[in-house]
């Protein structure tokens, strides 16, 4: 196993179907010759050339259909939104094609489109450049969506999404392409459903997804110092969570706390409470609590933007705060 | 085209205005239902252009109003009117209905209810053929209304700048709903935009069979050598409302409405092969009430006798069943 | 009281709010000549002409944002979104402009637009025609989102959402035009946060909202002769969730289900629970429970239709789950 | 424009030369984070156009490379260096940012950071003007990439058919971030795209303040008297990198930058001014240290000392405060 980052892990698996599969393409703003925002298709375009490795133009919604499009008839189009708070531009192709046309059509099409797009709060990027939007993603029916926690998800999400047959939407972060993580020398194809326990415990399941697993390990770490003992959930999967591995680990830990980096509402916070209530109420012995960020467009100013998300720290209060210590 | 062709495409043609018409009694029979969006007055532009590409093998695209461009295709009737009246035997197996038909077999790869859906939908069919290296070229057919969306700007561009084999043709009819071109575009002809994308571009009369194929040829020719991609525009008219709940009275006036009736397509190619001594009136008469049977006892008994879909199945065709790649992979 | 339908309820609170200010304006897709899909904006461009009642092109997601810029300098645009699921084109320039421009300019700057859209199943209108997507509209801070039950709320609520600085989604139903209701002759504003209890009762807690709420009510009535007593509340408005208003009422019943039209997840139904967990949790005695679509795009065939979506039925089989009846 | 004028003006450029390239130091010293876009190389665009319309009282919006628009509007310079710093004193209090600088009082009514967003905002704010019966007119400065953007298409095409007044200025710094306009985009002329709206247009070398004078008066007179829209293509080039992580060697040669170099907007003017004697070389250098100067000692001191914004505060401003309409107006 080597150690590589998010990036060049995402990167790798671009290369390796691109290599297996020649309708395998990628296409995107800046994808191409300048190798990507955060280097995810770096150097491609040199060995694919510019009929695989596409720089588009500032043209989100037709983009996305383009690549919509093409997955019709065999092409495997990676499409990268450079910044998810973009996406918004591309819904209408992603939900009212991608995401219908297997249905409508009787299962005669199908969009087997990958559409990558990197969420999140960075470092004061303003209110129109850190949402976080992978509950979006969720509510509707007809789409995949996985977002990965270490550089060994995102190399094998990615990869199993390019082969598999449904339209699928990987929810990456943007602080989290310099992560490093040990990912499999040989080729390794992730799956698509499920759920992850990083951590066991028996004190409190801490559920999180991408950066905010990152938030719950610290916590237990730190927690379990004091003598509590956390267990983590990495739910990689958000489309269709994993409801028996939620019910399994809160039949272990009767607490759970979500943590997620967006504003609460019908976020992926309410969606596992509501998988806790409908699987698993009576093994609750506590009041289930969301960590979520504040209710305001990210704000530009570094204290406010820190103030605005959560961090470790509001996970360790929260676990508190249910422990009643 | 030789007369044999002519009288081919005339047949076609009323075959799709009489199967219309059918599905308009249909609707007020309360036997399909949703919206509807008939074609009326408009059967020269699909069968001119489709005439001068090859159906079944070239790929097509459009909107709602797609029952006859999915037929010229190649689909059975049975089957897309089978689709409006929900049935499982229909071409979505009665999850489509009327605007969502769907024949992937020829390559008719569906009709979408989003308006301005398909331009990059067909783009991308386009820049499928391209990496595959076939010489299909993909057909997207739209209304002019639809050319206010901005997917229209985006994907013309990204075609133009790829050089991918599609043609856009612009099925102007003057009106979107109830709103008349001058109304909500800037240019009112269609065709004069493509010059913002470097992408020849061409208008002709869309009653006219004889323009629209000669018109059509061209454009086809451009796309399949290789030079990327052409917008055909087709004057035209629809003679029924937009779709069953609309009245024309609201924004078009009737004098507007005699003027196009005397341009309809399907009487102005009889006319033209009867002058030839092609056609006698009783033929086509013959032809007419043939065609008129065959829908009632081919078409409709055909859908009346289907089943309807099984319930049990509704959660089919969401995402695609067993794919391994969703546990991992075989291991 | 006169009696009057929905659309003629949105159509008398657009004329009084036109006539009370010069510089209110509604536009969309064929609202004018044709005086709108569901008769919304019927006679209003005979009454203000042109320039104040806008048929569009169909570019939604510019029309949209043209009229967020022109609420920047006091214009106050009610726009129509022909049906909800065109409203994906126009997310951007709603959450990414009118949502956010408040917070970014510090106050400066605000968008008072109303956008008003139908939404749900109507009958077979196809996948791409019949979306629920409240629940997309809730996930964003910036935003305020309504949805009128009856011609009254459908009245007030518009009245309100004028007047209101912030912008406002107002979430109307297909189905719900034709419903007839009292709707005072003198002018009223409904507020534009809150609940109502429409009924009173003890045994368990219906929460709906829109057309649900109907579902609810004939449960209710029908369960009632049955000796089941249930409370039902109006959730009008969506965002933000009134959380005393749940709370309170699950504190009488102590039991809760929440019924809405659209697939489940991430939705209302699951974000009430999450309030419900996280302000009333002790007072639970069963587990809450959603009523809730299939989790499909919207099948075009009558019956399979009908089997995708909610009705009183299975409101009233969930109350018996509930109950253990 | 008379020569005092023109020496106005220069000093205007340099100022915003500097101010920009103090930006950057800020940026590396780490007071500044985020996404920051600098302008240098583009100076007579702003420049040139706001000198014929009315600074303060048309309305201006634009993208994220917005200080120099504002600035030009009228906004303290002060207060835009605070909000990239993020300050209370900042134009925005520090919600906003470098991308997102907003002065409402001079009209400045944003720098937004989606490509295309503004497109259909200012369409919005001449729609206001054209409600309200002012003569202010609307004006609206992007990039050439964001161009292909679909709000491009929707929002010319209703600015034209409602003939408002808005004046739509390209900036054609010939690159969407490191994609060159010709990897991106159908027709390299921008304002040739406007034919397909009908509105009139003009191209203009945006490194010649003069040129950009001459053309945008035309644009503006057009807009204010009522005539409609306008675009006007202005062609330029941003001499650092698209923001602050980008390396232009990826995408564009040296040698072209040399070129582009030797028509610096400052110093086309400056020579201009020199050989017409209106300038000596010493006056420059004084007016330029005494610029540097009154940055460091005006500006950055005043940034330096400003408050952070209370963090009590944080949930202010999503929405409006006491607005008695929410709870159904005042009983
Ligand atoms: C995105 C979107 N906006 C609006 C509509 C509603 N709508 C359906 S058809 C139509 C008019 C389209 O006119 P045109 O493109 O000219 O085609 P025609 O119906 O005349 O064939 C409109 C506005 C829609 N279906 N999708
Ligand atoms: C909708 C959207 N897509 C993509 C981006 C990323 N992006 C920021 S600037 C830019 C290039 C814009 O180029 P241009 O319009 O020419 O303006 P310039 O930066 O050259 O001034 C891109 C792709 C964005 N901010 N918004
Ligand atoms: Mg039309
Ligand atoms: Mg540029």
């Amino acid at each position: 196993m080597a150690e590589m980052m998010y990036w060049e892990a995402i990167r790798r698996a671009h290369d390796e179907e691109m290599q297996n599969d020649p309708l395998v393409i990628c296409m995107g703003e800046d994808i191409g010759l300048a190798g990507g925002t955060y280097k995810a298709t770096q150097g491609l375009i040199d060995k694919y050339g510019p009929e695989r490795v596409i720089d588009t133009p500032i043209s989100e919604n037709s983009f996305t259909g383009l690549g919509i499009g093409a997955s019709f008839i065999g092409v495997r189009p990676i499409i990268e939104i450079m910044s998810v708070n973009f996406a918004w531009l591309a819904m209408d192709q992603l939900f009212n094609s991608a995401a219908k046309v297997r249905y409508m059509s009787g299962g005669q099409l199908t969009a087997p489109v990958v559409v990558r797009s990197p969420g999140g709060c960075a470092h004061q990027l303003g209110a129109q450049h850190s949402a976080r939007m992978e509950k979006v993603f969720m509510g509707v029916a007809g789409l995949r969506v996985v977002t990965p926690s270490s550089p060994k998800q995102a190399y094998g999400l990615l990869k199993s999404a390019v082969r598999c047959n449904d339209p699928v939407f990987i929810n990456e972060h943007e602080l989290m392409y310099n992560l490093k993580g040990e990912v499999p020398d040989t080729e390794y194809f992730h799956p698509l459903e499920g759920s992850e326990v990083v951590r066991s415990g028996r004190d409190v399941t801490l559920f999180g997804y991408n950066i905010s697993v990152h938030w719950c390990l610290q916590a237990a770490e730190d927690l379990a110092k004091e003598g509590i003992n956390c267990e983590v959930v990495d739910l990689f999967c958000l489309s269709p969570l994993d409801r028996q591995g939620i019910k399994a680990s809160v039949t272990r830990t009767h607490k759970a706390i979500i943590v997620e980096e967006a504003e609460p509402a019908v976020g992926v916070g309410a969606e596992v409470m509501a998988i806790i209530n409908e699987t698993c109420f009576f093994e609750l012995d506590a009041a289930p609590l969301r960590v979520s960020a504040a209710n305001v467009p990210t704000p530009f100013n570094r204290s406010l933007e820190k103030a605005a998300i959560p961090s470790a720290k509001n996970v360790i209060q929260a676990v508190k705060t249910l422990l009643g210590r | 085209m030789n007369p044999a062709d002519k009288k081919r495409l005339l047949q076609e043609m009323l075959f799709a205005r009489r199967f219309e018409e059918r599905c308009y009694e249909a609707y007020v029979e309360r036997k399909i239902g949703g919206f509807l969006h008939l074609y009326p007055g408009q059967e020269a532009c699909t069968h001119g252009v489709m005439e001068a590409a090859r159906p079944g093998y070239d790929y097509v695209i459009t909107g709602y109003r797609d029952h006859v461009h999915a037929i010229k295709c190649g689909s059975d009737p049975k089957e897309v009117m089978a689709e409006l009246y929900g049935k499982a035997t229909g071409s979505c197996k009665g999850r489509g209905g009327s605007m969502h038909i769907f024949d992937v077999k020829h390559r008719f790869m569906g009709g979408y209810a989003l308006v301005g859906g398909p331009f990059p939908l067909a783009a991308g069919l386009a820049k499928g053929i391209q990496l595959k290296g076939g010489d299909e070229i993909a057909i997207c057919f739209l209304g002019d209304a639809a050319n206010n969306q901005g997917t229209f700007h985006e994907s013309l561009n990204m075609a133009s700048v790829w050089g991918l084999p599609v043609l856009y043709v612009t099925e102007n009819n003057l009106y979107g709903i109830g709103t008349r071109i001058d109304r909500s575009t800037a240019v009112h002809d269609q065709y004069k935009r493509a010059a913002a994308y470097n992408i020849p571009a061409a208008q002709a009369d869309g009653q006219d069979i004889d323009a629209v194929y000669a018109a059509a040829q061209i454009a086809v020719d451009h796309v399949r050598s290789g030079k990327g991609p052409y917008m055909l525009e087709l004057m035209t008219y629809r003679y029924r409302g937009h779709s069953m709940s609309d009245h024309t009275a609201k924004y078009r006036t009737k004098e507007e409405e005699r003027e196009w009736g005397k341009r309809d397509p399907i009487i102005i190619l009889k006319d033209r092969l009867i002058a030839a001594g092609e056609l006698d009136e009783d033929e086509y008469s013959r032809l007419d009430a043939s065609l008129i049977e065959s829908i009632e006892k081919d078409i409709i008994a055909f859908c009346e006798s289907s089943p309807e879909p099984d319930v049990a199945e509704l959660e089919r065709y969401v995402l695609a069943e067993n794919d391994p790649w969703v546990r991992g992979g075989v291991a």
